[in-house]
């Protein structure tokens, strides 16, 4: 336990926390601050661009890990899965509707692609590189959780999803640029690396600070203008589902035998949530559901407890999992 | 005097991941013109938002304005209603004039 | 046919820093429903300008769009005529329609 | 009640390399007010088009809009013609009201 | 004489003012060259954050000292004292009514932190660092003058602040991240540093350079459309106002005893005059005095000399005070 | 010919083109990918300032070269006479009326700066560093092509032309930023360079990628909404004009007696076409003539061909004429 607070203290200590916790700050003393819209655009591009192109060299450079086939198929079953949990808890937490209730659930299904790249910096920070193949993981969860909630919503959910969503979901830009950008990885290896290190590898960090800031800003703004939506069951689920997330990625994480730091990972996958890609699916599938549940849920409460005090206690498990 | 001629301009403000499905109803509905114009923020029955408090596509809206002849109003929103009712935005219709009246 | 109501469209172009007092002085007056748009640039009484010669929000405008029923006119120009009268920028009151009036 | 005036809102799509030469022939026309919004894409006679299918400035489109006393707009749409007419885009004029007509 | 000739045209051949100059003639030639807003919005973000976070880590790094407490004093003094000053000289020089002079004055009560970055640069160029905390008085300046221009309008001035106005003014965005990033490498110190120093410090002269060239892209535009309001008085205004500024900025750092570079960035900050959030300010309480005035000063005659003249007087009389 | 596959293939795995073409599959694809016009707009401003001051420090380092003048004059000459050459060649393959003819022989005349910039790329990762003055060719050659498009348009052609336009063209933004910059690369020189390395050359490579890949999403739009319009004449147009463009820019650049990297630049000018400076001119002054041709030529066509084929091609020949 001691180490878990050391863990969590020296987290909270990165310039990376402090600059969200800064945005959050601004937001809600409500400052002016704001990162213009092509800004924010133009970072998440090249994080992506960066952490799938890092990803493909790694695995260029290791070969071809069997375990590459058995986590994707693990990812998209905890994708698929979770939204069945997050919906039974919440059904126990809170008096969501039928409707509410699974879009927030398909959310939690889905991933954060941002708290994925923060788990990275962690695990990097302590020493452990995950297996390369995450980023494919990462990019594979995007979309099966979507399927479930529209399954949970009932049997007119199918009806709901024409081809243009299906294309839309699945060839929406972060995917794209996280495969992409692998395959470009993938298919260049270390001298592709030595080309665009200094722009891809040398300032990610700290372009990841600044991005943190803008997240902080919008998770601050959602906070604000939705404080009165946040009753105590709704806040008990977006800070429980997480945990109760993370220990099914963790049991997926050792039965295949990843390392620490693909186990951190994947449980930074499964208990992190989707705000972006899942949010655009419900307002054209699910229209009827509101965007200030799952929005203040997802962004305003699980992102911030995730990347605050989820990261540590998530490494801290990973280490004890694999007893290192 | 150059001749204008009678004209009706519809306002559609409606969510960012819904544009290309209406603007695929509106060409089905023979309307071929039409300009889709940036909205920073705005304040309805479902809230307030704006472009800044954004992360991706999701939230954000834009409007589509198009001139169309006053006997094409009734099918054109006849093909759009399905997609404008389901969803949060605003749909307004105004009198206008144009040259031209050929091209619309 | 759908059927059609009458309804106000207001227009204010107004200053960047104006904006959220604009805002605020239409929800004191009863109105919730507004769209705010982005302005490249502009010419008036006070000059031209352009967005890209702005540093900072001091010099920027946008506009802000309502659509209301028309007996709601009068009371939102009285509470934001003093924000209007005192500030660059113009106001214009246009007669348009939309479905489904109780929103508004 | 704040008095109203008649006026007239005149709205130009145009491309954006035209521009300057439409203010111009705007202030030609002695029109001092205008404001510039921006066009995120479109769709007419010449095809369809986006803001993120440009490279440079060359495609891109703005949207001029202008509000004119009613005798204004004879001389402002001969003065502009030439120049809309040999260029894509469209022009179109409704009626509004504006507080304080001395402005315009 | 000579030692500030020499300094003058180093100063003059560096490629950040040469970029300046560059914009400056782009613009007059009325090129339509221009940096999108967006981007100009995310330079000057960035370069808030790196000073910012620069200033909290030298702090952080020699300990707290003394002197900080009394330079923010003389900083906010020299704030809310110099619209006084300014205000005398331009009814000396110029015509203005009262209300157009009180705001002119305001501005020049408060800072550029343009002026201020470019300061920092050259005192490093020639070898001097300034006390770390000097970020944090930049902050300090930005408000009090505008409470000295409200005044100098009148009684009714105090009508014009409300609440909103208030804490428009003391968060505006620019005083949030400059004072957040401060805190942040406060709190981080040189690891925190070492994290994302590939990010802020070593490609911060060049984006230094991309943002000055739009800064005169900016004032050329200035210039260009509003030359007929350069009368004779307004000029001599806004090159002698920045000169006596920096005398009472170079007195208060003689009394402190700050080193040759906090003498020259204090001097900097009294020299330099507001384009961001006095203008805005302006526009709110006072919006019938006329902006043309006050930006054409501040951005088209007083920002241009401090940054090719203003810098390189100032360096040498600083190191004149120090004996250096 | 081995040698040519070896560079073509060591070309096309490349990051650069891998994720140009990216860019395009995405496209082709209808994935939502898209990268903020203000961002894509800051990338080529970042590499026109590179490319020009490191070509201005090049010249500032070498001397001033006699050849300097020569190559001038020789590329105002190909780009003057370019567009006859396309001219005759698109009436033979294809059926274009007069106006468009001329209109799409303008562009192929003038030049486009990032497949000059990929060149560059290329020649340096070869071994061959072209002479710095070269950026100055890029520039003269813009506009040359207008003229003879509106010439060939016929006599009618010069009442098109105002000053409006004349200075629009001549001080498009493009080519002020490339002269200013290399203006300020030769004032300062080495040392200038020294002072922003680490922003405009250590990270131009990943830049450059991002920013292909914009192209390619471009590209792959122009592609996809005018593929009815690609006919066989006018594809055949697209591939093979780039082809004779660098035979006339070869022939030059021997008679000049430019170095390897020097003659595949000036082939690569000779081949490129515009699709910045042109189609804007264009749009103006021949408003009659339709965009989807001639941004479907340069843009969907000739640009992709030049970037994956034409580049290990003329670096081909470029070391052939040298015997290297
Ligand atoms: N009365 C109105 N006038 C102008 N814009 C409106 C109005 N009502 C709604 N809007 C716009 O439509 C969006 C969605 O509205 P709603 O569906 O009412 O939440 C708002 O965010 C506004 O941008
Ligand atoms: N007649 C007009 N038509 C359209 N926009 C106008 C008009 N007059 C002023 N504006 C806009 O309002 C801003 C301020 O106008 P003014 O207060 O006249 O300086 C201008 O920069 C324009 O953007
Ligand atoms: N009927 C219309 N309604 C609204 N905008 C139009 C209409 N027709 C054309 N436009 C706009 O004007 C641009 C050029 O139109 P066109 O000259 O018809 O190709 C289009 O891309 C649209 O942005
Ligand atoms: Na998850
Ligand atoms: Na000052
Ligand atoms: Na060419």
């Amino acid at each position: 336990m001691a180490g878990f607070f050391d863990l969590a203290l020296a987290n909270l200590g990165s310039p990376l926390i402090l600059s969200f916790i800064l945005g959050v700050a601004a937001a809600l003393a409500r400052s002016e601050l704001s990162i213009p819209e092509a800004t924010a655009k133009a970072m998440s591009i090249y994080l992506l661009f960066a952490i799938g192109f890092k990803g493909g060299v790694s695995v260029a450079d290791h070969g071809f890990d069997p375990a590459l086939a058995k986590t994707l198929f693990a990812g998209i079953v905890l994708s698929a899965g979770l939204p069945f949990v997050a919906y039974a808890l919440l059904n126990v937490l809170t008096g969501l509707d039928r409707t509410n209730a699974a879009a927030v659930a398909g959310h939690y299904g889905s991933i954060s692609i941002v708290t994925f790249v923060a788990g990275t910096s962690v695990a990097e920070a302590n020493g452990f590189i995950a297996e390369g193949f995450m980023v494919a993981v990462a990019a594979a969860m995007e979309a099966p959780a979507i399927l479930s909630a529209l399954w949970l919503i009932g049997r007119s959910g199918s009806n709901r999803m024409d081809g243009t969503l299906w294309r839309e979901i699945l060839l929406n830009g972060s995917i794209v640029l996280l495969v992409g950008a692998f395959m470009i990885g993938l298919l260049t290896g270390k001298d592709g690396l030595a080309e665009i290190e200094a722009f891809i590898v040398t300032p990610f960090k700290g372009v990841l600070c600044i991005f943190l800031l803008d997240m902080g800003l919008v998770a601050g703004r959602g906070i604000r203008e939705n404080r009165d939506m946040i009753r105590p069951g709704l806040f008990a689920f977006g800070i429980l589902m997480p945990v109760i997330g993370s220990c099914f990625g963790a049991a997926a994480a050792a039965l295949i035998g990843l390392s620490v730091g693909g186990t951190l990972l994947l449980m930074v996958l499964s208990a992190s949530a989707s705000y972006i890609a899942v949010p655009a699916a419900m307002r054209v599938a699910v229209p009827e559901a509101d965007p200030g549940i799952y929005l203040t849920l997802s962004l305003g409460i699980t992102f911030p407890f995730n990347l605050t005090i989820g990261l540590p206690l998530y490494l801290g498990v990973a280490r004890m999992i694999s007893g290192v | 005097m150059l001749e204008m001629h009678d004209a009706k301009r519809v306002a559609f403000i409606i969510e960012t991941p819904m544009q290309n499905r209406l603007t695929g109803a509106l060409e089905e509905a023979g309307v071929t013109g039409y300009t889709i114009l940036p909205v920073l923020g705005g304040s309805g029955a479902s809230g307030r938002w704006s472009r800044e408090g954004q992360v991706g596509r999701a939230g954000g809206m834009v409007q589509v304005i198009c001139i169309i002849r006053p006997e094409r109003l009734e099918p054109l929103l006849e093909h759009t209603f399905k997609l404008v009712e389901r969803h949060i935005g605003v749909v307004s219709v105004a009198d206008c004039q144009v040259l031209r009246a050929e091209r619309f």
